[in-house]
């Protein structure tokens, strides 16, 4: 150690644990095992569940939430929080519904209504970089802003009368029970999954999010990559408005209350850490799964919503709280 | 085994738990019918959505809604009539497109005029009076009031000054009365047409010592209004009977369902004792007129609804 | 600093003031003694429960599940009240106050036994608490009838011409305001959240300080619980839907740091005030309730960016010039 | 002999995975200075932390004045009469200097309410008696950090104690505080207090213990009497051979001018910085603690914005608005605070060193493994990290070994200026000479180093040309030949300005 000089190094491996052992040990097998187990209860339950169209209506309770939720998982892993975009579906259905009536096209609907999130995501993202600000409460006043600012030009009226060819992408089928919709998520999910575990963008997310200052003495521009990354959630938002609004085919301006809360639920069941710095994609799919079926499965019983999401609120927990359990136990009898 | 599934705004709500009431009645008179009781717990389109998708997954065999938007509910209902699923509307209706007749509890005109009448029977000398409404997007209360400011001018010396809207919630509607009651010093009566806006109504004027000044009415449930009527914050006050409305709506979506009628402009459809419903051109149907319900006979209602 | 941060209350306390002000102009009434202390009655529940949250932001906590909480200690009240009105309503507020603790523990234990960050308990038990209230009451609604006449009446009894749910939110707000200022358990909370580490080597439990802010918090909604529904004398699963965002809101305006360890009672309370003279003054100038939501937005972002202004410190200050200009 | 007043015996402690400490003994001595000696990592902080009821030991027994104790919390040590300060300065900057005394044990009224009053003059008073020039009701955000550990000390002293611990004291401190600190440390000595005095520096050992135990590998090794014992035998013990040249400079090659700074200013912070670096320079920054320098690097390094004057790398001007920019400029920073602004704690080693290189590890943006290792291994191998795998957290490495990844990660990006600020601040004798032989072996491959230092030695004997700051200002700049050390001292301190 004394001696610059020595050449003979100690050789430092790249690994040491196998990675077949940690992938078996992960938070996506928790979660695989947890959907399969609901999804063979959900069979046993009931008598209507195992069915393509069932299976195929299923998803229409997750994929637009789902859809935020692999934005809100990059930017909760890089230690921010977005709680404005169910406020943006809002505002985004609420300006398309306008241009319907001046008459402007699918495209047209379809352009304003990704914008509009990109300018919504955009906003906060200059407000949380530019003025340094802390995510959780602009966007607590953002929620307030974008929806509000729906009900002022909306106030009690509903717009409607979208053409028919819009409603595809919330209503229209691919190919027999593919949702047109599922697809759309689907495909998102692989571009999701690829930018964050496979490109220098992921890395430099997970660099911020275990510790922000030292990512930004190490070269990395943090600023202009949380900016994105909210003009991303934004950008996803819009996708969704345009998703829901189709489905819909009205807009008022309640239109997906209380969906913050279920998109971030969605993003810490798939092991997002909500403190920042790891997450995968894989785990939020599969929790976007498992909230789908857990919420289509009780409604097959018909069990009222509320009942639903204290089943979601204790899985949560639950999921949450069960490795900690775990590993306190393990170290116990260490 | 017909399977009815009624859906409503949203669950926890006295007037629809009373409608489920007398849908198992309904039930029971016609035998061998299950109803499926269910709704959201948020009165939003998508999550009745949600309710209705799971509805047809399971097959049932006709579907009565209370809607919490006319147009979003559509392309969900459209599906579940396509897979052979008997869809009408009840209370709240959803646009002709999505559903195979709509039942009104009583008709929208009656309605309107019916709130106007209940506070101007109180104001011979007129006044102002002011509207405390639901959410600004509920359906059926969007109507009444447009019904009401249409017969307005019959009433001479009656002063609509305000609309304002207590979305359902307790506090809220609680603080827009306070705002009308400051606001508006010469006010006479706050006509709320939603159950949850007019307690917290007469609430509100209780609590600003303003009984016997400004008369709160609109459509409540009985059991709801014992107390203010008991006071005098509140005259009177109108509703159908939801029992009914409930039991109505079970009748005519299983005599659709087992196709003992056809929903079509002209149909007459027997609801029990009730009577009878006949479909208009518009293909809706009107149960009954509201009834009205004052210090005389609120005791008698209050233990049952 | 004292100064400064007393300072940003005067300055909250005067915008207040100057709403107030340019309202009567609009609305005579809106001014008036009276209709100020209802306003001040309208926000009580809001500022008492801001104190509770307050303790927990202060911890580098956060609870979502306080309104959730508020709405089955109501219910429960609500019910107790309805099957057995023998029982004092003095009894029934200190069960609330119990109810709403255990429910505030529960959510402590978690962040303090297993380590969870609290947004992730907390977002569960809000929903977890809310079904509960429909478990409970099976749906339906607990109306005015079934309540005791002292059950309704309590809050409304009026002492020096303030009602008792003032006076209660006054209590509660002292109360909160000497334990901040001279206890230990005050003194604690804020040491926590601004330096874990450091507390801990202060002989402070950092996890067991945390479960008692959440238990505080929770006893406050308990008692909150009570006071709302006896206020508007009626018990159902919706009640205070959404308040736990405006709870936050309140004590962010009131220049409480989200990341902990700054912040005071008297922001808290001011915060809360201002969210209740904005929500009463809207109707009375006759803007369309349809703007209330995007104002009251609005009104946060500029609160947030002021209080990080305040906030910011101004470098080190090396050269000596610089210090003097 | 006198008793001692505090004996451990068999303390054990581990870690999931480490075992910080085995079976050590102590005693310490009223009126006496006891040294504890150790590398990084030895577990002298562990047993600080089991001192003052912190960490509990898995074995051993704590005996005060002869009776076995028990320290469960940190306020039983309290009552025990242990106070200490520790190596991190655990403070609270939102408080005032008052409350960051005496919180946890604050003076009561008699409704068990806290003193305010009380707890202000009884606080301004110990300042007082200590000769620190500070009000008691300041906030602490708004003081240096020099003064901040002034009130870690005071903090220390609020509690009547027999047993005084001070964990590396004078790492962030000034020569001059230093000297006060000596004094301090007199002072409770003649009070009869028994001392326990942890330190890397050798110098001031000798200067104020009387007696010293060593650690190795969380065992204890050695102690005896400082008098009876030399440097050499000590450091033996610690590191369990000899350490040869601690300053191994090697005289490089030195060439053209690589960096030119003019005029740099900024508001508050520092003012009119003008200096060249050429290549296979060791360009020394000396200065008081707080003078300044920190914030010149960063400026350089384009974290902190300059309001005026112009940085000229190779001849071309340039303005670094981030450190991306600095780093493709050719400017790389070794930062001071290793934890908070070097090491991404939470990723793996490998990732660390790449984070600035990843452009070069991917192929059109698509990370690219096999590479990211490779070029890991080169330079921490290189560098001679001790690490079980590259996967491995680089949080779970020793302060110095995370230092060698912080460099290995700058070297890989091929820097023309490399700037190290402090960079064997709280570092082990070992691995100080690995980092001083690694700065020369830098400049004879032709970059130039600008190293900032609070310590004299090092900057003596590293140093080409030694720059010294002082409030903000350059205050002189000295080629390093028959330079006398006290030349330095004098200027930082504003005694002496520079004979030109
Ligand atoms: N909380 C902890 N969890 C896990 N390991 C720890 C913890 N605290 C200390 N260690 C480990 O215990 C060992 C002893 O650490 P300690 O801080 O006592 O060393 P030290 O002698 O004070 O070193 P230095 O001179 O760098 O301050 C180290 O290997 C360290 O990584
Ligand atoms: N008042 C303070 N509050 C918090 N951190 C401080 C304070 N003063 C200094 N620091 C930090 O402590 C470290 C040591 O700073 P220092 O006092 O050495 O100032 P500096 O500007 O780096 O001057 P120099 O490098 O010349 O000593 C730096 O990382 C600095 O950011
Ligand atoms: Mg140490
Ligand atoms: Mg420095």
């Amino acid at each position: 150690m004394t001696d610059a000089a020595e050449t003979t190094h100690r050789h430092i491996p790249d690994r040491l644990d196998n990675p077949i052992k940690s992938a078996v040990l992960s938070w996506e097998t928790l979660l695989v095992l947890v959907a399969v187990v609901i999804f063979i209860l959900n069979s046993l339950a009931s008598p209507y569940f195992l069915n393509a169209w069932s299976l195929s209506d299923l998803t229409f309770n997750f994929t637009e939430k789902a859809v935020i939720a692999l934005a809100m998982a990059l930017l909760i892993t890089s230690g921010e929080i977005d709680l404005s975009v169910a406020a943006i579906i809002a505002l985004a259905s609420t300006l398309m519904g306008m241009a319907v009536q001046w008459g402007v096209p699918t495209p047209g609907l379809v352009a304003i209504g990704i914008g509009v999130g990109l300018a919504c995501g955009a906003f906060n993202g200059a407000l949380v970089t530019g003025l340094k600000l802390p995510s959780i409460v602009v966007t607590i006043g953002t929620m307030s802003l974008f929806r509000g600012i729906s009900y002022a030009i909306l106030g009690d009226r509903a717009y409607g009368g979208y053409p028919s060819d819009f409603s595809f992408v919330g209503q229209g089928y691919v190919w027999w029970v593919i949702s047109f919709e599922l697809v759309l998520f689907v495909f998102a999910a692989v571009l999701f999954w690829f930018a964050l575990h496979r490109t220098n963008f992921g890395r430099q997310i997970f660099a911020i999010g275990n510790n922000a200052v030292a990512a930004q003495f190490s070269g990395v521009r943090v600023a202009r990559i949380k900016f994105v990354l909210f003009c991303l959630t934004g950008l996803m938002s819009g996708i969704a408005a345009v998703m829901l609004t189709a489905r819909l085919g009205s807009t008022r301006p309640s239109i997906a209350q209380g969906w913050e809360l279920e998109v971030i639920t969605m993003v810490v069941l798939g092991g997002v850490n909500i403190l920042g710095g790891a997450g995968s994609i894989t785990g939020v799919v599969l929790a976007a799964l498992i909230m789908g079926l857990v919420t289509f499965g009780l409604g097959l019983l018909n069990v009222p919503g509320i009942v639903m999401s204290i089943f979601i609120g204790g899985l949560l927990i639950t999921v949450i709280a069960l490795p900690i359990l775990y590993r306190m136990w393990r170290e116990r009898r260490a | 085994q017909t399977r009815i599934a009624l859906v409503v705004k949203s669950l926890g709500n006295g007037f629809f738990e009373a409608a489920a009431r007398g849908a198992e009645e309904a039930a029971g008179e016609l035998g061998d019918v299950e109803i499926i009781y269910t709704g959201p717990t948020e009165p939003t389109a998508e999550a009745q959505i949600e309710v209705v998708n799971s509805l047809i997954a399971q097959q049932v065999d006709a579907i009565a809604i209370s809607a919490n938007d006319p147009d979003a509910l559509v392309p969900a209902l459209q599906r579940a009539m396509q897979r052979g699923i008997t869809v009408i509307s009840w209370d709240s209706g959803v646009a002709p497109e999505g559903r195979e007749m709509h039942l009104n509890p009583s008709s929208n005109d009656l309605i309107g005029n019916t709130i106007i009448k209940l506070s101007a029977d109180h104001l011979p000398d007129g006044g102002d009076v002011a509207i405390l409404s639901a959410t600004a997007t509920a359906t059926n209360q969007n109507i009444w009031i447009a019904e009401a400011e249409k017969v307005l001018p019959d009433y001479e010396g009656i002063n609509l000054v305000a609309t304002v809207y207590g979305d359902d919630q307790s506090d809220k509607s609680y603080r827009e009365a306070q705002g009308l009651i400051s606001s508006y010093p010469g006010l006479k009566a706050i006509i709320a047409p939603t159950t949850v806006g007019i307690v917290a109504a007469a609430q509100a004027v209780t609590d600003a010592g303003k009984i016997g000044e400004i008369n709160v009415t609109g459509l409540a449930l009985p059991s709801e209004m014992a107390a203010h009527i008991k006071s005098g914050a509140s005259q009177s006050f109108a509703i159908w009977n939801p029992i009914d409305l409930g039991y109505s709506a079970t009748y005519i979506a299983h005599a659709l369902a087992t196709d003992a009628a056809t929903a079509e402009p002209g149909a007459t459809i027997s609801i029990g004792r009730v009577g009878e419903v006949t479909i208009g051109e518009d293909g809706q149907a009107a149960m009954a007129e509201p009834f009205t319900y004052d210090a005389s006979n609120i005791d008698e209602f209050a233990t049952i609804f | 600093m004292i100064r400064l941060l007393k300072q940003r209350e005067v300055m909250l306390l005067a915008i207040i003031a100057i709403i107030v002000a340019l309202v009567t102009t609009r609305s005579a009434g809106f001014g008036r003694p009276g209709n100020l202390t209802a306003i001040f009655n309208d926000t009580a529940v809001l500022m008492m429960l801001a104190c509770g949250q307050l303790v927990v932001i202060l911890t580098r906590s956060i609870d979502l599940s306080l309104a959730s909480n508020l709405a089955l200690t109501g219910m429960i009240a609500a019910m107790v009240n309805a099957a057995m009105p023998g029982i004092p309503v003095e009894v029934l507020i200190l069960g609330c106050i119990v109810v709403g603790g255990l429910l505030g523990m529960f959510n402590g234990l978690l962040v303090w036994k297993l380590n969870i960050p609290p947004i992730v308990v907390t977002l569960g038990t809000l929903t977890i608490y809310r079904g509960t209230v429909f478990l409970v009451s099976g749906g339906t609604w607990v109306n005015a009838v079934e309540m005791s006449d002292r059950f309704k009446s309590f809050t409304r009894a009026e002492f020096l011409s303030l009602p008792m749910l003032s006076w209660i939110a006054i209590l509660v707000i002292a109360l909160f305001a000497l334990m901040m200022l001279r206890t230990p358990l005050g003194r604690a909370f804020y040491a926590t959240g601004i330096n874990p580490t450091a507390a801990t080597y202060a002989g402070i439990d950092v996890g067991k300080t945390k479960f008692i802010a959440f238990t505080l918090a929770g006893m406050v909604a308990g008692l909150a619980g009570y006071l709302w529904v006896s206020r508007y004398v009626i018990a159902s699963v919706d009640v205070a839907r959404g308040l736990e965002l405006q709870v936050v809101a309140a004590c962010v305006i009131g220049g409480v740091s989200i990341a902990g360890g700054i912040g005071t009672v008297g922001g808290a309370v001011l915060g809360a005030l201002f969210l209740g003279v904005i929500n009463n003054a809207l109707p009375v100038i006759g803007v369309s309730p349809f703007w209330q939501m995007a104002i009251s937005g609005a009104a946060i972002i500029t609160a947030v960016i002021f209080n990080a202004r305040g906030e910011r410190r101004g470098g080190r200050i090396i050269l000596k010039t610089a210090e003097a200009g | 002999m006198t008793e001692p007043v505090l004996t451990l015996s068999g303390i054990s402690k581990s870690f999931p995975g480490v075992r910080a400490l085995h079976d050590v003994a102590l005693e310490l001595y009223p009126g006496e200075v006891t040294a504890l000696i150790g590398e990084n990592g030895a577990g002298k902080s562990t047993l600080v932390k089991i001192l003052t009821g912190i960490y509990r030991p898995d074995a051993g027994e704590i005996h005060v004045r002869g009776e076995p104790v028990s320290l469960p919390t940190a306020h039983a040590a309290f009552e025990k009469g242990i106070t200490a300060i520790h190596q991190e300065t655990v403070l609270f900057d939102e408080l005032t200097v008052a409350e960051n005394v005496f919180l946890g044990h604050a003076p009561r009224t008699r409704f068990k309410l806290i003193d305010w009053k009380k707890m202000r003059a009884e606080a301004q008073s110990l300042l007082d008696s200590m000769g620190a020039e500070l009000r008691a009701d300041t906030r602490l955000k708004e003081l240096g950090i020099a003064k901040k550990h002034l009130v870690g000390l005071a903090r220390a002293l609020s509690v009547e104690a027999d047993v005084v611990i001070m964990d590396e004291p004078t790492a962030a401190l000034s020569q001059k505080e230093i000297e006060d600190l000596y004094v301090l440390v007199e002072l409770l000595k003649e009070e009869g207090k028994a001392i326990l005095f942890i330190s890397h520096k050798f110098d001031e050992i000798y200067r104020v213990a009387d007696r010293f135990t060593v650690f190795r590998d969380g065992e204890m090794v050695g102690k005896g009497m400082i008098k009876e014992t030399a440097q050499d035998e000590i450091v033996r013990m610690m590191v369990g051979r000899s350490v040869d040249h601690i300053f191994p400079k090697v005289k490089a090659e030195i060439g053209e001018v690589v960096l030119s700074v003019e005029g740099l200013s900024h508001p508050t912070e520092f003012a009119d910085i003008s200096f060249a670096l050429r290549r296979g320079e060791i360009l020394g920054f000396y200065g008081l603690v707080g003078a300044g320098r920190t914030e010149v690097m960063q400026a350089l390094f384009g974290i902190t914005r300059p309001s005026g004057g112009s940085i000229t790398i190779d001849g071309r001007e340039i303005a670094p608005r981030s450190a991306a920019d600095a780093v493709a400029a050719g400017i790389v920073y070794v930062p001071e605070e290793r934890g908070k602004q070097g090491v991404v704690i939470g990723l793996p080693i490998f990732q660390n060193v790449s984070l600035p290189s990843l452009k070069r590890t991917s192929t059109s943006s698509v990370l690219q493994l096999a590479q990211e290792f490779a070029l890991a291994r080169t330079y921490t191998e290189r560098l001679d990290l001790r690490a079980a795998s590259l996967s491995q957290d680089v949080g779970t490495l020793s302060g110095g070994n995370q230092q060698k990844v912080v460099i290995a990660k700058w070297l890989a990006t091929n820097p023309r200026v490399i700037i190290l600020d402090e960079p064997t601040k709280g570092i082990d004798i070992g691995s100080k000479a690995a980092v001083h032989a690694f700065m020369s072996e830098l400049v004879g491959q032709g970059l130039c180093v600008i190293m900032v230092s609070s310590e004299l030695p090092e900057v003596m004997g590293m140093s080409d040309r030694v720059v010294v700051m002082r409030e903000g200002r350059i205050a002189g700049v000295f080629d390093n030949k028959g330079l006398d050390p006290v030349t330095l001292v004098e200027t930082a301190a504003g005694i002496r300005s520079q004979a030109a």
